[in-house]
């Protein structure tokens, strides 16, 4: 009974993190618009484009390789799993402990790693770019991820995220000077990982600018909709990462009872509200930096990282 | 029975000697040659089973017993070797019959003097007959009359003979260390009686007497930095002599300077020899190392190797100890198999290239398997590399030195790679790459070079137990 | 053995290596052969008086031989092969006189500090005839490395053996010592013939190892 | 029983090297001889798994061989039976690769012969139970090996290679050499167990780890001892290649392990800093260098130097967690480094043999004369692509599991009490996720250029598929890299007796988890089931194709490529490797290569092409080898003039050396 409760729940939170992140989108896009005087695009439009993508044929480059075509479902499976494994509403998820958060890290980089292969399939010199471009990035921005996890493991004892959550929900943590430097190292991980201003524009097709969008030029169709999905997905897995670990306010333990759940799903919602306005109004009050700036940008995430994890090696009261 | 082999091992040769002198035609005297130090060989090895009783001038003890053997095998192989070397040598002119008759004359008067040398009791009879030894050398080195062979001829002739008067000077010191305890005469000079009274000897005479041996006799053994006459006699003289000095006359020179050694050891004022041996043999190793890198001959480059062995040899026995004189022992023989053979295969190479200049040879795994690949082989062996013999002994010198003085250790293993790297730079340019020079088949009998790997080889993997027995009774006489 | 054939022999002996000396002194090809001349001779002296007060004759043979090979045939070959060869007179050293001399000094002191170690059981004559054999031979070295000309060094070369030699027939009751003078002067024998066929005008240097070095390619 | 049985197979594999010998002419020796060394090697691995999986006793036996009063020792335990595992697994795997690749041999008596010999080498190494035996073997190991580096050996690279290769194998054996004779002592105590019963002193040991680390560390490639590696490995034939990257710098470690786990004693506080420190080095250097590189085999052949570091930072915590008494720990430190050494043998060996095919099919090794492969070659596209993806560390494969471990191990290292470590740990860690990552993108520039995009050269054009064999052999491997990335489990019991054995401990069972999930402490703390995220992927993957394919559309039309509305170009526009790596250069390589970019612009109007030139220099190479190289000319010419005095002027010498020794004794006390 309770096996399939969890399933259930387990059912849930991959629904909601699949159905939530096009809105997500949606509300950043709608926000920055407003804040620049826009109109803006209605929030429900990722939606719209998503399932207008889908029903549209792909137009497959000639020199595409079988690869070039299963590429985009490994990469939605690879972020929509790890996306699945981040508590959200509710801790102690059945499958939570199928895979720790460097695993979770881990796939995401391996979605990383076919669409950089994807973007040198088709032999242009956009693809080239954007490969080449994107790899510098995650060398950069993956060993500082691995550092923050570090961090934070050695405050929780644990890699497992659900118990990390638990701790950090518990009076146990204080305040504690690594845990601050994490925490921007986090977002400065995050904004780089999901391709944000500064460190690479979403919206921009200028072709020297362009990093993710350079990747994933010659797609099309359902193909192109699967990885704009996934784009969504990531965006959401970080917001309710560092939600769930930063502020795991009225996140439900195992075993909760419905009006609780739905009270977590609800704190949940508004966290991601919360976490999609502050990205909009840092995107918009900020200028896109060169792509030789952002080593330096995220260099100073992984020093960030390491010097929280140095503090915890060296005192446990940091 | 028991003197007649070991006086077959000195008569044979000497009689051989006169008749080859007399007899004219190639392949009868080749073939002769070949007869008679087979049956050198025979006799010598029956030395193993019947031991004549020490006598006033002859000794066969387990000592020189194993180098009689190695000595008149090694000198068997080698003629085997210079009847197809010498035919090549005389299709092409550079010998005359005249001459050819008097290097075998030579080459029997040759293994005839290193036996003397070996089985003398009598350290005024073993002077003697290395002397003789030394001069025959010269006589056959010079014997191709090119401006190159005789000037090596004659470094080799005076510096040898300096070495002489100094290595009698140091035999008459003995005598006179000798003589107020043994009493006149010729028993003053007999190595059996020498040995057992030798702790009441002067102390002094005996050390001044062993500055002089180990000049006189070290210069024969080719240690730096008395080795100036090695390399231009290896490169100028026929290659089986080439062989021949390598592999079996600094081996007796060694013997001797061994023999004396064991003097100094049993009288406890004497300076301890270890020392000296340990500094010339170092010495020579690291300062023979050095030279390889800028040879340009074949042959003069594998002399220099011979100075390097030489080197790590007299040093283990400097060391002493069970372990380090069993490596020694060990060390010599595959030393000598070993570099004679690698000699077999560089004469046949130099025939078949026309030439000795190591930059007009390459490629000659390609060209010439066989000798190439033997090559190599050598090369491996001498360097030291398992499964063949010499790897065991250095491994033993090493590692045994290692625990007890580091920095001699340290100062051996720095050499032995230094040596290590310059043949093999020398090699690849002679066995892989393109081929160049004349890629002519050799016409060459390659058994004695494969023998003598053959040999090595199961050393390195398998050494009978006799044998072993053997080489620890000596290493323990050695002390 | 009774003082004074001991102080004879040891006359004789001083009286060799002031000779050496005096061949180190020499710079004239000629002079030297015969102060060399002289020096056999002596040493033919000391050792038949060795062989009369060691009643060993068959040590007379080997003074004999000192005295007609060393003293006579040798330094007349010498001066024909200088004739023949137009070896000019002069000796050229490769240190001055002087120099040589000090080291000489040297050498000899060098030889008694070594030998007189021995101790004082040894035989008396013994140590001194040592004594002096040895500084004979280095001075004999000393002469071989310091001149330049042929001649001069296998006049070295044969006064190291006659210290040698000395020093064989002053070892008392030594065997062998007929046969090893015998092998020696043969061993010179080959010098000089040497010497006579190779042309060796000026020294043992220019039998050129500038020539191993064109032929061989040795020197880089 | 089961040890005669693996010494007998190695007797094999020598009988075949002198068979191949004798009928290396015929037309069939190369099948005969792979055949019979894949039979040989299969049934010793099978012997090794056995060992090893029944956690059975020691085995040893002495043969009267070798040095006579000593005879030749050789010993099966749980340690020798894991690298004799790895050892025949590499080389079942190149044997059957080898008897479609050994076709195209163009000289195949260079290698014939030295191949079996190469492997009996190797697992005599393992198997060796008293010093000298191990040096044979180890050094017979080097020399088979060098045999066959030079097998190509018209091609002056080549000789130049295998002349560095066995100059620095000779230093390494020389080095512990003299290990062997400080363990050993002065009496020659050569037997393992003598020496185990020893304990030598601190400075001894202390010695001695440092020489191990000379003699071991230059086989296994940790710089700066690693300049050998990425000259040889390229150049001898792939199937050897395979086995020197994958397995022979296994035994390099084993040789490590043994000496320093088992042998050397206790321990000091300092030796697992130096280990870490070195680890993390080699592991981002090799990296790097990897980057650099745009020659396919050179480029893996860095990359093993890479996975060498990592496996050593391993190896340094399970030093470190050993030091200070926790078995626990130590025992999962030691698991992730063997497990690493399993996992890379297998992966290293999948992608040289993919070299291997493409070397064949294109005869080119230079990726900037490739790409496209994948439509020629697909087969050998996807299983050098699921290499790629394991080194990598991407899950669910093998070689994220063991990286996760080190990393697990990595934090547990707080509650160490050294301060060194405290500091040192954190950033080795750093190392390790940088070599990560950059591994990661190194392998996206190796299989996007070598197999993505448009066909460089006209070579590619005429490339076939490779050979049934050789994709078999693949195919094994690319599975294995799946199973022990999906099943780790399994493999770390496998490993439960041998750190018994060397820490004292081992990791929990995981037999026993949940969904064959993996716990390395307890499962509140962290774990990871390999399985279960494979079937994730799997099921929300299909799910999506599915509910797109039936739900929306399927339809699909070729098309030119849309490349920003620019026409069609010529391949040349397409990102080389060099331009790939153009952005990591610029952000760590103008420090650690000194990289400078030389950009000569054409005036306007001139017709010459303009010319971009990169200058990279190996800082190693320049500070520690060309000096040695200038030192041994200088004095080698220095000395060489002593050749050519004249005689007076050697006379001389003799006679100083005379004077100077009867002075000696004038002076004697």
């Amino acid at each position: 009974m309770a096996l399939i409760a969890d399933f259930a729940v387990q059912g849930v939170e991959m629904l909601l993190v699949l159905l939530l992140a096009p809105l997500l989108t949606g509300f950043v896009r709608k926000v920055k618009a407003r804040l620049l005087r826009r109109q803006g695009a209605p929030l429900m439009q990722p939606y719209r484009d998503l399932i207008r993508l889908m029903r549209k044929e792909v137009v497959l480059a000639e020199g595409a390789s079988w690869l070039f075509r299963i590429v985009p479902y490994l990469i939605f499976a690879a972020t929509w799993v790890a996306a699945s494994l981040v508590p959200t509403f509710r801790t102690g998820l059945l499958f939570s402990w199928s895979a720790d958060l460097i695993a979770i890290i881990a796939l995401l980089g391996s979605g990383r790693f076919f669409q950089a292969l994807a973007g040198m399939d088709v032999g242009t010199s956009f693809g080239g770019i954007g490969s080449s471009r994107e790899v510098m990035i995650a060398s950069l921005a993956e060993p500082a991820m691995i550092m923050i996890v570090f961090t934070l493991a050695l405050i929780a004892g644990s890699t497992q995220l659900s118990t990390m959550a638990e701790f950090m929900a518990s009076p146990a943590v204080g305040l504690r000077v690594s845990l601050a430097l994490a925490l921007l190292a986090l977002i400065m991980v995050a904004i780089a990982e999901n391709g944000r201003i500064p460190v690479d524009n979403p919206a921009t097709h200028l072709e020297l600018t362009m990093v993710h969008e350079a990747m994933v030029l010659e797609y099309s169709g359902r193909h192109l909709a699967l990885i704009e999905l996934s784009a969504a997905l990531k965006l959401v897995l970080y917001v309710s990462l560092i939600a769930c670990l930063f502020v795991p306010w009225e996140l439900q333990p195992a075993g909760a009872g419905m009006a609780e759940l739905a009270l977590g799903i609800g704190a949940y919602i508004a966290k991601l509200a919360v976490g999609g306005f502050l990205l909009a109004v840092f995107e918009t009050s900020i200028a896109k930096m060169r792509v030789f700036r952002v080593p330096q940008f995220l260099g100073a995430a992984l020093m960030l990282g390491l010097l929280a994890t140095l503090l915890r090696f060296v005192s446990g009261s940091f | 029975m028991r003197s007649d082999a070991l006086a077959a091992v000195l008569l044979i040769p000497a009689f051989a000697a006169v008749v080859l002198a007399a007899m004219p035609g190639y392949r009868i005297t080749a073939r002769l040659n070949i007869v008679a130090t087979l049956a050198t060989f025979i006799s010598a090895a029956s030395l193993f089973f019947f031991r004549p009783q020490p006598g006033a001038y002859l000794l066969v003890d387990d000592l020189n017993s194993t180098f009689i053997v190695l000595t008149t095998f090694v000198g068997f192989t080698t003629s085997v070797f210079s009847a197809s070397y010498i035919g090549h040598e005389l299709e092409i002119g550079r010998l005359t019959p005249t001459f050819l008759r008097f290097y075998h004359a030579m080459y029997q008067v040759l293994m005839f003097a290193m036996n003397l040398a070996l089985v003398a009791n009598n350290i005024g009879v073993m002077w003697v007959a290395i002397e003789l030894a030394t001069l025959t050398t010269v006589l056959m080195v010079g014997i191709y009359r090119t401006h190159e062979a005789l000037e090596a001829a004659w470094k080799y002739f005076i510096l040898g003979s300096v070495g002489i008067a100094l290595a009698l000077f140091g035999t008459i010191l003995v005598y006179m260390a000798a003589r107020p305890v043994v009493g006149e005469g010729l028993e003053a000079m007999v190595w059996t009686t020498l040995v057992t009274r030798a702790s009441a000897f002067d102390p002094a005479l005996l050390n001044v007497a062993f500055v002089f041996l180990l000049l006189g006799y070290g210069t024969k053994v080719g240690l730096a930095p008395l080795h100036a006459w090695l390399p231009d006699a290896h490169a100028e003289g026929p290659t089986p002599i080439s062989a021949v000095l390598s592999g079996l006359l600094l081996n007796v020179a060694l013997y001797a300077l061994l023999r004396f050694k064991m003097l100094l050891a049993v009288n406890p004022a004497a300076l301890a020899p270890g020392p000296l041996m340990v500094t010339l043999g170092l010495i020579s190793l690291v300062f023979a190392a050095f030279m390889l890198y800028r040879r340009r001959d074949i042959k003069r480059m594998f002399a220099y190797s011979s100075i390097e062995h030489m080197g790590i040899i007299t040093f283990a026995f400097g060391m002493g100890g069970p372990l380090a004189n069993f490596a020694a022992l060990l060390h010599m023989t595959m030393h000598s198999l070993t570099k004679s053979a690698i000699f077999f295969a560089v004469g046949h190479v130099a025939q078949v290239k026309g030439t000795q200049r190591i930059a007009d040879m390459g490629g000659l795994t390609e060209t010439n398997p066989v000798l190439g690949w033997g090559l190599v082989l050598g090369v491996v062996a001498i360097a030291g590399m398992p499964p063949l013999g010499i790897f065991m002994s250095e491994f033993l010198v090493v590692s045994s030195t290692f625990a007890r003085s580091p920095g001699l250790a340290i100062i051996l293993v720095f050499g032995i790679l230094v040596g290590f790297a310059a043949l093999f730079l020398r090699l690849n340019t002679i066995a892989f790459g393109e081929p160049r020079g004349p890629t002519a088949k050799a016409k060459a009998s390659y058994v004695p070079m494969f023998v003598h790997f053959a040999l090595v080889f199961v050393a390195g993997i398998y050494i009978p137990p006799a044998l072993v027995a053997w080489f620890e009774n000596v290493a323990k006489l050695l002390g | 053995m009774t003082g004074i054939d001991f102080d004879i022999a040891h006359l004789l002996a001083g009286t060799l290596v002031l000779l050496s000396f005096l061949q180190l002194y020499q710079d004239r090809l000629y002079a030297l052969l015969n102060v060399f001349a002289l020096h056999a001779l002596v040493l033919a002296l000391s050792v038949a008086w060795q062989a009369f007060i060691q009643d060993a004759p068959h040590l007379y043979v080997t003074a004999a031989l000192a005295l007609t090979f060393k003293a006579i045939v040798i330094p007349v070959a010498l001066h024909r092969i200088i004739v023949r060869l137009g070896i000019h007179r002069e000796i050229e050293n490769v240190v001055g006189v002087g120099p040589a001399m000090l080291a000489g000094m040297g050498l000899v002191a060098l030889s008694m500090v070594v030998m007189l170690r021995v101790t004082q059981g040894a035989d008396p004559l013994a140590r001194e005839d040592l004594a002096f054999a040895l500084s004979v031979i280095l001075l004999g070295l000393l002469m071989m490395v310091t001149r330049r000309n042929a001649v001069s060094q296998v006049v070295g070369f044969m006064s190291l053996e006659n210290g040698l030699v000395l020093a064989a027939t002053g070892a008392k009751g030594m065997p062998l010592v007929v046969e090893i003078s015998v092998a020696f002067s043969i061993l010179v024998a080959f010098i000089v013939i040497g010497i006579f066929l190779f042309r060796i005008r000026e020294r043992f240097d220019t039998v050129d190892l500038e020539a191993l070095d064109r032929f061989r390619g040795e020197r880089r | 029983m089961t040890l005669s049985i693996a010494l007998s197979c190695t007797a094999i594999l020598l009988a075949v090297a002198v068979l191949a010998v004798v009928i290396g002419r015929e037309a069939m020796a190369t099948s005969v001889v792979y055949g019979l060394c894949a039979v040989a090697a299969l049934i010793s691995l099978l012997v090794a798994m056995k060992h090893l999986l029944g956690a059975a006793p020691p085995e040893s036996v002495a043969l009267p061989i070798g040095i006579p009063w000593l005879g030749a020792h050789f010993r099966l335990d749980a340690l020798s039976a894991f690298f004799l595992a790895v050892v025949d697994l590499g080389a079942v795997a190149a044997s059957i690769f080898a008897l479609g690749y050994g076709r195209h041999e163009e000289a195949p008596l260079r290698v014939l012969p030295f191949y079996p010999a190469f492997l009996a080498g190797m697992s005599l190494v393992v198997l060796a139970d008293d010093a000298f035996t191990f040096l044979v073997s180890w050094e017979f190991m080097s020399l088979t090996s060098w045999a066959l580096v030079m097998s190509h050996h018209r091609v002056p690279e080549n000789v130049r290679a295998g002349y560095i290769y066995l100059v620095m194998a000779s230093f390494g054996t020389l080095a512990l050499l003299l290990a062997f004779g400080l363990l050993a002592g002065p009496d020659g105590h050569y037997t393992f167990a003598q020496i185990r019963a020893a304990h030598p002193t601190a400075g001894l040991a202390a010695l001695v780890l440092i020489l191990v680390l000379i003699g071991a560390g230059s086989k296994a490639g940790l710089v700066p001892l690693h300049v050998w590696l990425p000259l040889a490995h390229p150049a001898a034939p792939s199937h050897v290649s395979a086995l020197m990257s994958g397995v022979m710098t296994k035994v390099a470690v084993y040789g490590f392990v043994r000496i320093v786990f088992d042998l050397a004693g206790e321990p000091a506080w300092w030796w697992s800093m130096v280990v870490l420190a070195l680890g993390g080095v080699t592991a981002v250097m090799g990296v790097l260098y990897a980057l650099m590189q745009h020659d396919l085999k050179r480029l893996l052949a860095y990359h093993t130097v890479e996975n060498i570091g990592i496996i050593f930072i391993g190896l340094g915590l399970a030093l470190a967690f050993k030091t200070y008494g926790m078995p626990t720990a130590s025992a999962l430190a030691l698991t992730a480094g063997l497990l690493h050494v399993f996992n890379h043998s297998v992966f290293k060996s999948l992608l040289f043999f993919g070299s291997g095919a493409v070397l064949t099919a294109t005869g080119e090794r230079d990726m900037e004369h490739l790409g496209g492969l994948i439509h020629r070659m697909p087969q050998t596209a996807f299983v050098f692509l699921v290499g790629c993806a394991a080194i990598s560390a991407l899950p669910p494969l093998n070689g994220f599991v063991s990286e996760w471990l080190t990393f697990q191990a990595v934090l547990l290292s707080p509650q160490l009490p050294a301060w060194g470590l405290k500091l040192l740990i954190p950033t080795v860690g750093a190392l390790l996720a940088l070599s990560a990552a950059l591994a990661a993108a190194c392998f996206v520039k190796a299989f996007g250029v070598t197999f993505l995009g448009r066909a460089r050269t006209p070579v590619v054009q005429r490339a076939t598929e490779t050979d049934q064999f050789s994709l078999a052999a693949m195919y094994f491997l690319a599975a294995l890299c799946l199973v022990a990335g999906i099943l780790p489990g399994l493999f770390i019991d496998a490993l439960a007796p041998l750190s018994d054995a060397l820490v004292g401990a081992h990791m929990p069972s995981q037999i026993g988890t949940q969904w064959l999930s993996i716990v390395p402490i307890a499962a509140s703390r962290s774990s990871y089931d390999g399985l279960l995220v494979f079937l994730f992927m799997v099921l929300s993957g299909s799910l999506a194709a599915f509910a797109i394919h039936r739900l929306a559309s399927d339809r699909l039309r070729r098309g030119p490529a849309w490349d920003c509305g620019y026409p069609d170009t010529s391949p040349a526009t397409q990102y080389t490797a060099a331009s790939f790596a153009q952005p990591i250069r610029r952000v760590f390589g103008t420090v650690v290569f000194r990289a400078r970019e030389h950009v000569d612009m054409p005036a306007p109007g001139s017709t010459q092409p303009a010319r971009f030139v990169v200058d990279l220099r190996d800082l190693i190479w320049d500070a520690l080898y060309a000096p040695v190289a200038i030192a041994v000319g200088f004095a080698a010419d220095r000395l060489n003039r002593l050749q050519f005095l004249t005689i007076r002027q050697f006379l001389s010498i003799v006679f100083a050396a005379l004077v100077i020794l009867l002075l000696v004794l004038a002076i004697w006390p």
